[in-house]
């Protein structure tokens, strides 16, 4: 009993081609005389790009997220990672990521791929030590870490020339060290397309998220995972870049067609943190409810370029007015745009998150939010249950649950559903007929 | 409250061909754990008689108890015979007639030495409330150990809770675990509180008790294997404690581990005991070549 | 019109029948491993000392952690509601309700008007309290019924960390050692797990009145430790094993 | 005289208060890490206190902090939700782990004081970057301190602020050589009392104390500890006197450590010169690191091993904050490394309250596997 039309997405098996296009890349890029490094989803992969187009880099979050996808393969590595004598309560990407190491297999088939360098950024307290020890098993890999850490100031504000100087400052010594590490020439205009390409990702992405304002949503949660994850692996990518301006006509012509990605549409909630990925399946329990999960501070945040107004609005940040003229130029620019990335600023204070999500909940028209406390992630769970609070004075009924991005020992599914239940009666829903 | 099934059988023994009074040097050790207590009385270094008992609330009296126990069918030795008794386990502070406690580590150590021969390398004590994984060199003495934190799951505890849920005897469950065609997959939570109701969910759904414990059984065997696997499998190797009794576990464990453990000669749980007084025997006759 | 609710715990198995939403008839079966037949057997004695027949009941709704296995109810809510719903029935100035049973505990936040506003459940390592002061009485070889009582001739606060059901008992069996009087240690077993609770009452708000009910409510121990750590008087109704099928029960009945 | 630290120590709070009210125009402010440039605050007349734990059960924090942060954080906000800091004029943190930092966050939000800082101390302090951003940073709070207590911090003020705090640091560094003797003047848990007081207490009143301890105290004292294993403790913060107590009830000594709580607030100096403030960045980014800093080389491995040698110790209790991602991800490497220079290590898991029984055995089987005790 439909109440809107549903179509399936026409790119996406798009997207799925280029996400397996950029893990086989990785994988093979060796064969074709190429390069291999592996960083961060979070990491300023433009820069790489100035080595040239045979360069091909294995990203850690979605990696991991890989990895638990495929929960046999998952608990082979978070145990060889606890064996090795890690503890268990690390962040779960990063030990399925080890793990993967440790017991050599890929998750994409065959042995695990070994990077040349490494080129990483420091965002939490993990991420510069996850390659520390990727470094160390794989026998000393070269490293190059960037310490991003030089917000604590308002959203937005506050970024001084200084503290641009201080991360622009670590890239540009970084160049010098891709030079030495590579014995490659480093391409200013593969590095400026690059970093332009990055902007035209992240601000597409955070265009199309806007689109899902439209009731009904014309994306939900668990396809959005899906096609966010593409700026995840490689936003400086041309492919990527060009593959979002086309996604957004679709979506935009899904919203004029008032097309729904779940046609029983009537409830709308989002969530928060990385989903347990070995079980989805909660997002189709919702929706025997009517209830949809129209997206995420996170799915939104992560790799869309935001602007936080005075207003409390969350608006797409505009394109820089102008292609950066040289290195210097390109790489203030790019520290500028990702340092105002709302889904790092809020590890200065839940505060800043709050207003994000109350935000969210206002203009993309939600009933009610789902707090997933991450047990995986200390980075993204920073300060949740302090957004918990403030949401729920905003006047949102929030549920929270326990569970863990990577580690399915840690996600107790029946005790969830069951909470999703108590949860639904509370918005005053009601199961619908299977 | 019915039948306690989680009870365990206590023991008693006396080694028929020895008497003290043809010995030198009368020790005894004394294990009060947490769960069970044990006292084992040496001659010589040779096993002479041991006990084997629940623990009760108040350690003092289990200690005396179970030393009684022990003392009772030997040839008349009583306890101011003992010329020295060493104390261990949670309990080893509240033994009032030991000389001085020892930890049950390093006594498992020295047990298992004495009980499987200086071959041991690797010591798995599987008791009550912890697992400890134990290093130790040909004379016995530990050179690393490990133990489970932060959670008790896998432990013999948790055998008990078992035995009461699916009323069985605890001496029991591990040949019925073995009672299954197929192995089912492990249970996934071994936490003590939640594997109960996990179980009772799958006896719900229709489960034979023997499938429950087949699936309970290894999902403990592998927790034990990953703490060797932290701590290093170096052969030989062998298991102490009241779960190495347990061959539902124990054939488990081995055949995850692909180490064959060694064939216990004695009651596995008395190791901590006989340690305790080997280590009297020791300080006895340091105190005699002091004198001299 | 009668009316019936049915709370299938992790336990037992409570009913409540109504007669135009007065209470005409309880029941409290322990639960079996086959629900159905536990049920069953609950309704041949609900035959057997009342003379209620099942199918003179109007309307049966299910709650609790097993109501997905129920016959009988053509209807089910959640166990958050079926306590809000029952707890308010029994007074009105009710705004929050813990509920402590064998393994779960909960905290639910309630409007004047019966609405669940908000609700914390335990996570994993929480153990409920029953299954957790079980575990300590076998350690110190009290009977269940008597660790309460005990609890109240305590003189001094020990704490004891209750992360682990299993690790209190070691850290018990430490305390034994060092000679701490029982009743002292009684008490430290309830103040911990109150402590939990407490927490989760926290986060949904703590608003008076507060209303206790779950089998646990029956432990005098439990309740003072609890009252001791939210400064607050505790309500605790006489049926409180109850509650939950009660509530079940109004909502057969349309309330 | 050295019982002195212990009472500090216990009446931390009695303390501050006295102080404020000696001092009418001075402030009190609390900082949560001690990446925190208290010259800059001696300067301004503003007594730095370290916020730390009770370590007493509590059930305040559940609405605040997700329960996968460490017992530490939680346990310092407790303190502050529950009043016990009522006396702060404000609070700062300098950017260290996020857990402690949930701590100041929650903090900041709900006992709200009218001054709270945020000094985003970086990170790659193996980057020669870190030198210039700190200075600059350092910059913008000289200004907000200015503003806050309406007076300029001049370079005399500086100067007073650096000597206050390098004189302490010499003279921590002074007793602390102390335990490198066979028989060490003083315990393991005599120290924590002497270096934790330390982050609390006026500093000059603090280090006139330990003069007099240095001349008449520790010389030629005995506190029994000349036959027993010595040991290194390192790890997590760690002011958790109960526990060092019964580790060294077992039979035992701790003669050095490496804690932000011990040796790392205080080894090194500034050095003086012109530009007082890049003087100040240049000790902060220089200090021995907390494991979030230490990267991408692990300066830490050859720090701590230096100091098990140097202070001669048989072996080395390595603790850790329950859910401390930094020293999760710093232990492993640690501890290897330890083995393979023949220092055996246990490791602990600290919470909140110590669970004795279950520590003691370990602390005890590790002491018997050091001791050379021959019963075999």
């Amino acid at each position: 009993m439909a109440k809107y039309p549903t179509e399936p997405l026409k790119l996406w098996n798009k997207a799925k081609e280029i996400r397996e296009t950029f893990y086989r890349n990785y994988a093979e890029a060796h064969d074709k005389g190429g390069i291999r490094w592996a960083g961060g989803a979070w990491t300023f992969d433009a820069v790489p790009a100035g080595l040239g187009e045979d360069v091909y880099s294995l990203t850690s979050e979605p990696y991991g997220a890989s990895l638990a996808f495929n929960r046999k393969l998952s608990l082979e590595c978070l145990e060889a990672t606890e064996n090795a004598g890690w503890s268990r309560d690390l962040c779960s990407y990063m030990r399925n990521y080890w793990g993967s190491i440790i017991i050599n297999k890929y998750a994409f088939g065959g042995p695990f791929p070994k990077p040349d360098f490494i080129w990483q950024d420091h965002i939490c307290c993990s991420h510069a030590k996850w390659y520390q020890v990727v470094s160390e098993l794989e026998g000393g890999i070269p490293m190059w870490c960037v310490d991003v850490a030089a917000g604590g100031c308002e959203p937005f504000m506050g970024l001084s020339p200084a503290r641009i100087d201080y991360v622009a400052g670590q890239l540009l010594d970084g160049i010098d060290w891709l030079e030495k590490t590579t014995s490659r020439r480093f391409n200013d205009e593969l590095y400026i397309e690059a970093c332009w390409n990055d902007f035209r990702s992240t601000h597409k992405w955070a265009e199309i998220c806007l689109l899902n304002q439209a009731v009904p949503a014309p994306l939900d949660e668990k396809s959005m995972y899906s096609l966010y994850v593409l700026a995840t692996l490689q936003k400086s990518w041309k492919v990527i870049a060009d593959f979002y301006e086309e996604l957004y006509k679709e979506v935009e012509d899904r919203v004029k067609r008032g097309i729904a990605a779940v046609g029983n549409e009537k409830y709308r909630v989002i969530s928060d943190t990385q989903p347990p990925w070995g079980f989805l399946k909660v997002f189709r329990y919702l929706e025997k409810f009517g209830c949809v999960s129209i997206g995420s501070l996170y799915t939104f945040g992560l790799e869309g370029m935001w602007n936080y107004t005075e207003e409390g609005q969350m608006i797409p940040r505009a394109m820089p007015d102008h292609k950066p003229k040289d290195r210097e130029e390109a790489t203030r620019m790019l520290v500028d745009w990702h340092l105002h990335k709302p889904e790092y600023q809020h590890f200065y204070s839940p505060k800043f998150k709050s207003d994000f999500m109350t935000a969210i909940a206002n203009d993309w028209k939600l009933d009610g939010i789902m707090l997933h406390y991450n047990r995986g992630c200390e980075g993204l769970s920073l300060g949740i249950a302090e957004n918990r609070l403030a949401l729920q004075k905003a006047g949102y009924p929030v549920m929270t649950f326990e569970g863990n991005m990577g580690d399915e020992r840690e996600f107790d599914e029946a005790r969830t559903m069951q909470r999703i239940d108590a949860f639904m009666e509370t918005l005053g829903a009601e199961q619908l007929e299977e | 409250m019915a039948e306690e099934y989680w009870r365990w059988t206590e023991s008693r023994w006396t080694n028929p061909d020895l008497s003290w009074k043809d010995g030198e040097i009368v020790t005894a050790g004394v294990d009060v754990g947490s769960v069970s207590s044990q006292a084992v009385i040496m001659v010589d270094g040779r096993l002479y008689a041991y006990a084997n008992t629940r623990t009760g609330s108040d350690s003092p009296n289990s200690a005396i108890n179970v030393m009684n126990w022990a003392l009772e069918e030997t040839d008349g030795l009583s306890l101011d015979q003992v010329q020295y008794t060493v104390g261990t386990g949670y309990g080893r502070v509240n033994v009032p007639f030991a000389q001085r406690a020892i930890t049950e580590i390093a006594c498992h150590a020295r047990g298992a030495n004495f009980m499987y021969g200086p071959t041991v390398r690797t010591v798995m004590d599987m008791g009550g409330q912890d697992c400890k994984a134990i290093h130790c060199d040909e004379k016995g003495k530990v050179t690393n150990f490990l133990m489970n934190d932060k959670c008790a799951a896998g432990t013999g505890r948790g055998m008990e809770v078992f035995a009461d849920l699916l009323n069985v005897s605890i001496n029991e469950m591990g040949e019925l675990s073995l009672r299954v065609e197929e192995e089912p997959p492990p249970v996934s939570s071994t936490c003590v509180v939640f594997a109960k109701s996990e179980a009772s969910g799958l006896l719900r759904a229709g489960w034979p008790k023997e499938k429950v414990l087949a699936a309970y059984s290894s999902a403990m065997a592998h927790r034990v294997v990953s703490l060797l696997e932290r701590i290093g499998m170096e052969e030989d190797f062998a298991i102490t404690g009241g779960i190495a009794k347990n061959k539902g576990v124990v054939l488990r464990l081995e055949k995850e581990l692909g180490v064959k453990a060694l064939e216990p000669k004695y009651d596995t749980q008395i190791a901590g005991a006989v340690g305790a007084a080997l280590f009297s025997k020791a300080l006895v006759e340091k105190e005699k070549s002091k004198k001299k | 019109m009668l009316t019936a609710g049915i709370d299938i715990g992790a336990k037992t198995i409570e009913i409540v029948i109504l007669d135009d939403g007065k209470i005409a008839f309880q029941n409290l079966t322990v639960a079996g491993y086959d629900v159905r037949e536990s049920l069953k057997k609950a309704w041949e004695d609900i035959e057997a000392q009342s003379g209620i027949k099942l199918d003179g009941i109007k309307k049966i709704v299910a709650t609790g952690a097993g109501r997905k296995d129920t016959i009988y109810a053509s209807d089910t809510i959640t166990e958050v509601s079926a306590a809000a719903k029952g707890a308010l029935a029994l007074n009105r100035d009710i705004r929050t309700v813990v509920d402590v049973g064998a393994e779960e505990g909960r905290a639910i936040k309630v409007d004047s008007a019966g609405k669940v506003m908000d609700f914390a459940i335990n996570e994993k390592c929480a153990a409920g309290a029953g299954a957790f002061t079980e575990a300590m009485a076998r350690a110190l070889e009290v009977p269940l019924e008597e660790l309460g009582p005990l609890s109240l001739q305590s003189t001094q606060a020990v704490p004891m960390n209750a992360q682990c059901a299993v690790f209190a008992e070691s850290e018990l069996v430490t305390l034994v050692h060092n000679k701490t009087p029982k009743p002292d240690m009684a008490r430290a077993i309830h103040d911990a797990i109150a402590d939990r609770i407490v927490s989760m009452v926290r986060r949904v708000g703590l608003e008076e009145k507060v209303m206790l009910i779950g089998g646990v409510a029956r432990n005098i121990g439990f309740v003072t430790s609890l009252k001791r750590d939210l400064e607050t008087e505790v309500i605790v109704p006489e049926d409180c094993e109850y509650v939950g099928a009660y509530g079940a029960a109004l909502a057969a009945a349309g309330k | 005289m050295i019982e002195m630290f212990q009472e500090w120590y216990e009446n931390r709070h009695e303390y501050a208060r006295e102080w404020k009210k000696k001092n009418p125009d001075g402030k009190v402010l609390g900082y949560f890490c001690t990446y925190v440039p208290e010259e800059i605050l001696y300067g301004a007349n503003v007594l730095p206190v370290r916020i730390l734990g009770s370590h007493e059960p509590q059930n305040v924090t559940e609405p605040h902090i997700f329960g996968m942060f460490c017992p530490f954080c939680r346990d310092c906000l407790a303190q502050g939700l529950e009043g016990r800091y009522d006396y702060l004029d404000g609070i700062m943190i300098a950017q260290s782990c996020l857990h402690i930092r949930q701590a100041f966050t929650s903090w900041h939000l709900h006992i709200p004081v009218p001054f709270s800082y945020y000094l985003p101390m970086p990170h790659h302090v193996q980057s020669p970057r870190a030198y210039t951003f700190l200075t600059e940073e350092l910059k913008v709070f000289k200004k907000a301190v200015e503003d806050w207590t309406g007076r300029r911090i001049t370079d005399a003020d500086l100067d007073r602020g650096i000597e206050i705090m390098n004189r302490s640091r010499r003279l921590m560094k002074q007793a602390f050589e102390t335990r490198k003797a066979d028989n060490p003047p003083m315990t393991g848990l005599e120290a924590m009392y002497m270096s934790v007081s330390n982050q609390w207490i006026d500093k000059e009143e603090h280090s006139n104390i330990l003069e007099i301890v240095l001349e008449k105290d520790l010389p030629g004292r005995d506190v029994g500890k000349s036959d027993v294993p010595r040991l290194i403790l390192l790890g997590s913060e760690d002011d958790d006197t109960a526990f060092v107590k019964m580790a060294e009830d077992c039979g035992s000594v701790f003669v050095i450590d490496d804690h932000c709580t011990g040796t790392r607030y205080f080894w090194n100096e500034v050095q003086p010169r012109e530009d007082r403030l890049a003087a100040i960045a240049a000790r902060y980014v220089d200090r021995p690191a907390c494991p979030t800093k230490d990267w991408p080389r692990r300066s830490r491995l050859d720090h701590v091993l230096e100091l098990a040698q140097d202070w001669n110790v048989a072996g080395a209790v390595v603790i850790q904050q329950k859910f401390c991602d930094p020293h999760e991800l710093d232990i492993p490497p640690q501890r290897k490394n330890l083995g393979e220079n023949d220092i055996p290590s246990l490791f602990l898991e600290l919470d909140v309250t110590v669970p004795i029984g279950q520590f003691r055995i370990r602390v005890e089987a590790f002491l018997e596997m050091l001791s050379q005790e021959d019963l075999f």
